[in-house]
């Protein structure tokens, strides 16, 4: 008896013969257009210049770091490096609506959210320069470090909030992951788990449309990222991720709950990358360059300085002294991440263990007088 | 002080480590009011509340994940994952986190954090509850790989694991879990992580082996005596760092050695023993190194295991080439 | 600048500054109440009485089936046996639903489906009793042997519906997993890629309620499991896992629509773990008794013989030659199993590889040598 | 007949294949119209049809998972993995499944199937891209672990490993890919998966390498020469199996042996291969085996990989060690 004899037609449950269990939907927040007009009341926030213009610096040194990092690398003086050039609001808005004691655990291209963080430029080109030192942060000493392997970070945040929940601080966990990330076990498994114990963990997607040369089409059938979070029983939204302000405001609703604990909350942020996936990709070879204009209209340094302008907050004098100050401040990094040389060759031998074995002392030895030679 | 099994016997460890210290949390898959699979965890949920025994949705990759940002935060945890045949999710985790968060941090975070996990063959288990994964662990750089194969060392290792700064994996072998009774004192004094254990002194052989092998590795030194052969065994509970100098030093005085193990023959631990024989005990070596390991193969299921499990009749054959040569 | 400033109170998107992107909904379907009164108008499956009798037996031949592996077990004549008890209707009905070129990939809980597919109980027997040559199925040689790694067959499935779709073939893969496993990277993961490429593939969650001793509450968050699916943009819906018919007719229309190239979809179906997880287990331990003897009365078996009876359709004649003619039928292959003795020990060797190296064929000698001894 | 570089030569043999055999299909992250993050795809979207070249999603376990629901229905998949750093989420799938779906099934179903993955360091890349896991995979019944160093291997090896009706894991190093170009002819020649390689002849000690390494062993070995001594070099280029025939008689013929490999020393298949020797070798050996590996140590960030990668210096070194023994 097998289905040859089924007759069925209809391929969805019939309204008649099924009842609704389950509703969700997905909104979507902006507060500042393309052009930086606001097309709704802003949020407190917003009406805080001060906050707005700190806002404003954060990702122009973001955007600033990105460049001397790329120039390094063209010049073969830093690894390859991932720049987030057009993805600013979402990494620094973020990082601004944390609180100094919650933990960030970043992907590879939140340099923005680092540096507010205050993870110094140096110790980034210190890192992407290949020095491990780089990720001994003197500040947010308890952020993770960058994590290269994509969405692997997702379960530390469930842990580092799991931690809080258990001490019973109000802190939170904000994790970040790329939109390829989603498609992973990992971002799943984590998801669920934060659900599941209702811990004060906060996930932010950077959806940059792009995972290296696979669009975010080919990734997933789902209509939006924010729906992943449906799979684990936890809030979830998307906002512009061009929007600073949408960011900090939706983050920052996010890390009040999670601290107050009121559980997860998963945020797709939509921006764009508009520069290559790194320093080693060529993006011409997968991506149409008349998208990447396109998408120029929406990146999110213009629109928060023409909303500063229009608002009368921010004139030439305050965007020079800004690139100025900005400069100085990532010249003399790079300066002296230059001038740093590298670590004794021993120093491979430090941190393997806090006790290590005889046997790795000989090898030291080994290695030292390898590298003596 | 009472008779406990091995499993009683982490049990034990477990309740004491917790008791100490109040950054160990144990989680896992059922390790809550189930008490774990084998009863490992018994009645520490009970005693320490859900906020420290912790039962795990199904996800061994998370497990692992976020045992590290645990770990992380100055908490101590105990992870339990259900059997080794489940443990290769979390391999991406120990391998590229846990075992590496010290060193890429410069020891700004570190991750004392212990995995647990039932393994090892002789049960007549399904599939997948009876593999052998050691070697994969031994070979990973800042993690240390553990196994006991007495109550009293499980008791003593477990407890060295959990203070250990540095993740752990820790094997258990099921097939004695219940095997024996034996006295442990439940007083928190820890074992050496580092250091191999002498089961037995001999003079004339070394017997290298872990976990349940030391059975049947025990069973052969008896026939050895019977047949007036003295067999030193050495239980190197830690297979990662090794202890290498116990090996050389029993070989310097016996010259002949056999390696014994579950797992396949290439490429498990007993090769690591073997090349530092042929590399520091060439002079001593009176006759070639024999290892009495699983076969090549996939583990059989229940009807077969025990021809791939290595017997004493094995062992003792392998034992009598080796004293045999000239 | 730090979030100490931040004054939002509102924890949610406010309606006023976000629009609804995306509305989900999740439906149910039974047919047959508890009683095996139907509750609406039946699918025409339903309304074939040679279908419903051999859905019937279908589902007998699975319990008795359980009950002699467990018997044999419980006399250490078989190894560690998960038995069904009560969840019949999810594995007969989503079985009754394939078509015979449909590929099965079964988790360890679906003795009915693979005794539906021709698998017999007799290799059954075998491969629970510890013998390879269980697995190696006479009938139904393309579905894949029982999966003891929780979720890792869900990424098989998506291969074998991607070889399906490469080749042009109207068939499907249908994948079942428990609750427990939607906890499993693996399976978001697979449905993913499932919805990414619209693939011919199926996915059952044999939605038992409890994962050994983790109750469904503590696995997730979730309201449904059905919505795991949203996350992969791939229709879902839940149905009474204790109603065949609605298990039949769900399975059936996603069945018709992933091998019409409608793409893949996902069905919960929620029905009761009756018995202990496995032989090893004893559930006694953390659930309550109270909550199983409820759960009785809405197990799927006798749903449906009520139906059958009150339909005129089923006497007490019938119902004894149905048992007699099956308890004779697991009685032979009981006894086949036990007569039939294991292989020989060199076999450990036959299959690790093609052609196998000349180093496995020592090892093999060596093996032999060793049993003879 | 073309000069062409490791990487082109890979890419040769995917076509190759490709138009051989239909059942091949090429699946992974960025293999489309990316052609790989090395190129070593290049191309053959635009020649095969986005129905035999599959970019897809981020998720390593699906990509090995459904690789093997692949090959169980006949087809050929060849999964490129992006980096070895990034295979550990794999590894569930090829431990438990994909080398075991043909012992599990007696036949029924089988697994042909190829995961490539380049791997190794000296390429200042960022974490995670440098790291060399042979060992893991060469541990592992019913696998093959293939490792070319050169582009004629590469072609001929990758071609074995495709038509090979076993799962095969193929890691290419990336220092090799674009370090030299050689004529290899696209004849669809295949080369054994069961035998090492003779890259120089000699009769003084026996150098055993494979990937990128055979480059430090081979300047090595010049070294030597100019001071008179003969050096053999075997390239394993199979790990799993061992042509351990190879080894021993090599050996058995110069005395002397030292492995070089970049993987960490413990548990590396380095092991594996002196085990050998001391089971079978013991008489023929003159000096302890040497072996010269990455140390037992997390790989270090750029700056300092090359203070962890074995070195000619290092090799010479440990090669003078072996012939100046008595
Ligand atoms: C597990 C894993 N697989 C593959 C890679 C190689 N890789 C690096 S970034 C990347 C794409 C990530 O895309 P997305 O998550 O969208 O982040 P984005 O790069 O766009 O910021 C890939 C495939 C990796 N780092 N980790
Ligand atoms: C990856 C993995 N982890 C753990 C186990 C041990 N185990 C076997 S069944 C089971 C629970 C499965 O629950 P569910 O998915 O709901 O299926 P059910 O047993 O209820 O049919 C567990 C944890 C396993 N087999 N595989
Ligand atoms: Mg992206
Ligand atoms: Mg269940």
């Amino acid at each position: 008896m097998s289905a040859e004899t089924n007759e069925t037609v209809s391929l969805e449950p019939r309204a008649e013969v099924s009842t609704v269990v389950a509703r969700f939907e997905i909104r979507w927040s902006r507060f500042l257009d393309p052009t930086g007009k606001a097309i709704r009341p802003l949020p407190g926030l917003a009406r805080d210049a001060a906050e707005l213009k700190a806002l404003y610096r954060g990702m122009v040194l973001a955007r600033s770091f990105d460049a001397k990092a790329v120039a390094l690398q063209r010049t073969g003086r830093l690894g390859t490096f991932p720049s987030a050039l057009g993805q600013e609001a979402v990494a620094v808005g973020l990082a601004a609506a944390m609180h100094p004691d919650d933990v960030l655990l970043p992907s590879f291209r939140e340099h923005g959210a680092q540096l507010w963080r205050g993870v110094s430029p140096f110790e980034l080109f210190m890192f992407w320069g290949g020095d491990e030192r780089g990720s001994d942060f003197a500040a947010a000493r308890e952020d993770f470090p960058v994590c290269v392997p994509v969405a692997t970070h997702a379960p530390h945040a469930v842990g580092v909030a799991l931690a809080f929940k258990l001490r019973r601080e109000a802190r939170a966990a904000v994790c970040v992951f790329g939109d390829g990330a989603t498609s992973k076990g990992d971002v799943a498994e984590a998801l669920n788990i934060a659900g599941a114990w209702q811990l004060p963990a906060v996930f932010v997607i950077n959806n940059n449309q792009w995972a290296i040369s696979v669009p975010l089409a080919h990734q997933t059938a789902a209509e939006t990222l924010a729906q992943k979070g449906i799979a684990a029983g936890i809030d979830s939204e998307q906002v512009d991720g061009n929007d600073i302000v949408a960011v900090r405001e939706a983050v920052g609703r996010a890390v009040a709950k999670a601290r107050s604990g009121g559980g997860p909350h998963l945020i797709e942020a939509l921006t764009y990358r508009l520069g290559d996936h790194t320093t080693a990709d060529d993006a011409s070879r997968y991506r149409d360059d008349a998208e990447v204009s396109r998408r120029w209209a929406e990146e999110p340094i213009a629109r928060l300085r023409q909303h500063l302008v229009a608002a009368g907050l921010w004139h030439k004098e305050d965007e020079e002294r800004l690139l100025a100050e900005i400069a100085a401040t990532i010249e003399a990094a790079a300066a002296k991440y230059l001038a740093t040389p590298p670590q004794s060759p021993d120093t491979i031998f430090d941190f393997t263990y806090a006790n290590p074995p005889e046997d790795l002392a000989e090898q030291r030895r080994a290695a030292l007088a390898a590298a003596a030679e | 002080m009472a008779e406990v099994t091995l499993v009683q016997a982490v049990n034990l460890a477990l309740a004491r480590a917790m008791s100490e210290d109040a950054a160990v949390v144990v989680l896992g898959e059922d390790v809550g009011a189930e008490g774990g699979v084998f009863r490992a965890t018994d009645g520490l949920q009970r005693h320490f509340g859900a906020d420290r025994v912790l039962d795990t949705p199904l996800a061994e990759t998370a497990i692992a994940g976020l045992s590290v940002g645990l770990a992380a935060q100055g908490f101590r945890p105990v992870a339990e994952i259900q059997f080794t045949g489940f443990i290769y999710p979390a391999i991406d985790q120990i391998v590229n986190h846990a075992s590496r968060l010290r060193t890429r941090t410069r020891g700004r975070l570190t991750c004392p954090l212990v995995l647990r996990a039932p393994y090892g063959g002789g049960i007549r288990a399904i599939e997948h509850h009876s593999e052998s994964p050691e070697a994969i662990f031994a070979h990973i750089p800042g993690l240390r790989m553990v196994i006991p194969s007495s109550p009293s060392r499980a008791y003593g290792l477990l407890l060295a694991a959990i203070r250990d700064p540095d993740p752990v994996v820790f094997f258990e072998p099921t097939r004695l879990y219940r095997a024996a009774r034996e006295e442990v004192e439940d007083d928190g004094a820890a074992l050496p992580l580092d250091r191999a254990f002498v089961l037995r002194e001999g003079s004339d052989i070394t017997l290298v082996t872990w976990g349940a092998m030391t059975m049947e590795t025990l069973a052969a030194a008896e026939r050895l005596a019977e047949e007036g052969i003295s067999a030193e065994i050495l239980d190197l509970a830690t297979l990662k760092p090794l202890d290498v100098g116990a090996v050389l030093a029993s070989v310097g005085k016996t010259g002949r050695c056999v390696i014994i193990h579950e797992a396949p023959l290439s490429g498990g631990v007993g090769a690591e023993i073997a090349a530092r024989l042929a590399e520091g005990a060439l002079v001593s070596l009176l006759a070639p190194v024999e290892r009495v390991a699983g076969w090549d193969t996939v583990m059989p299921l229940p009807r077969l295991e025990r021809h791939y499990l290595p017997s004493t009749a094995r062992i003792l054959a392998a034992a009598r080439r080796a004293l045999a040569y000239q």
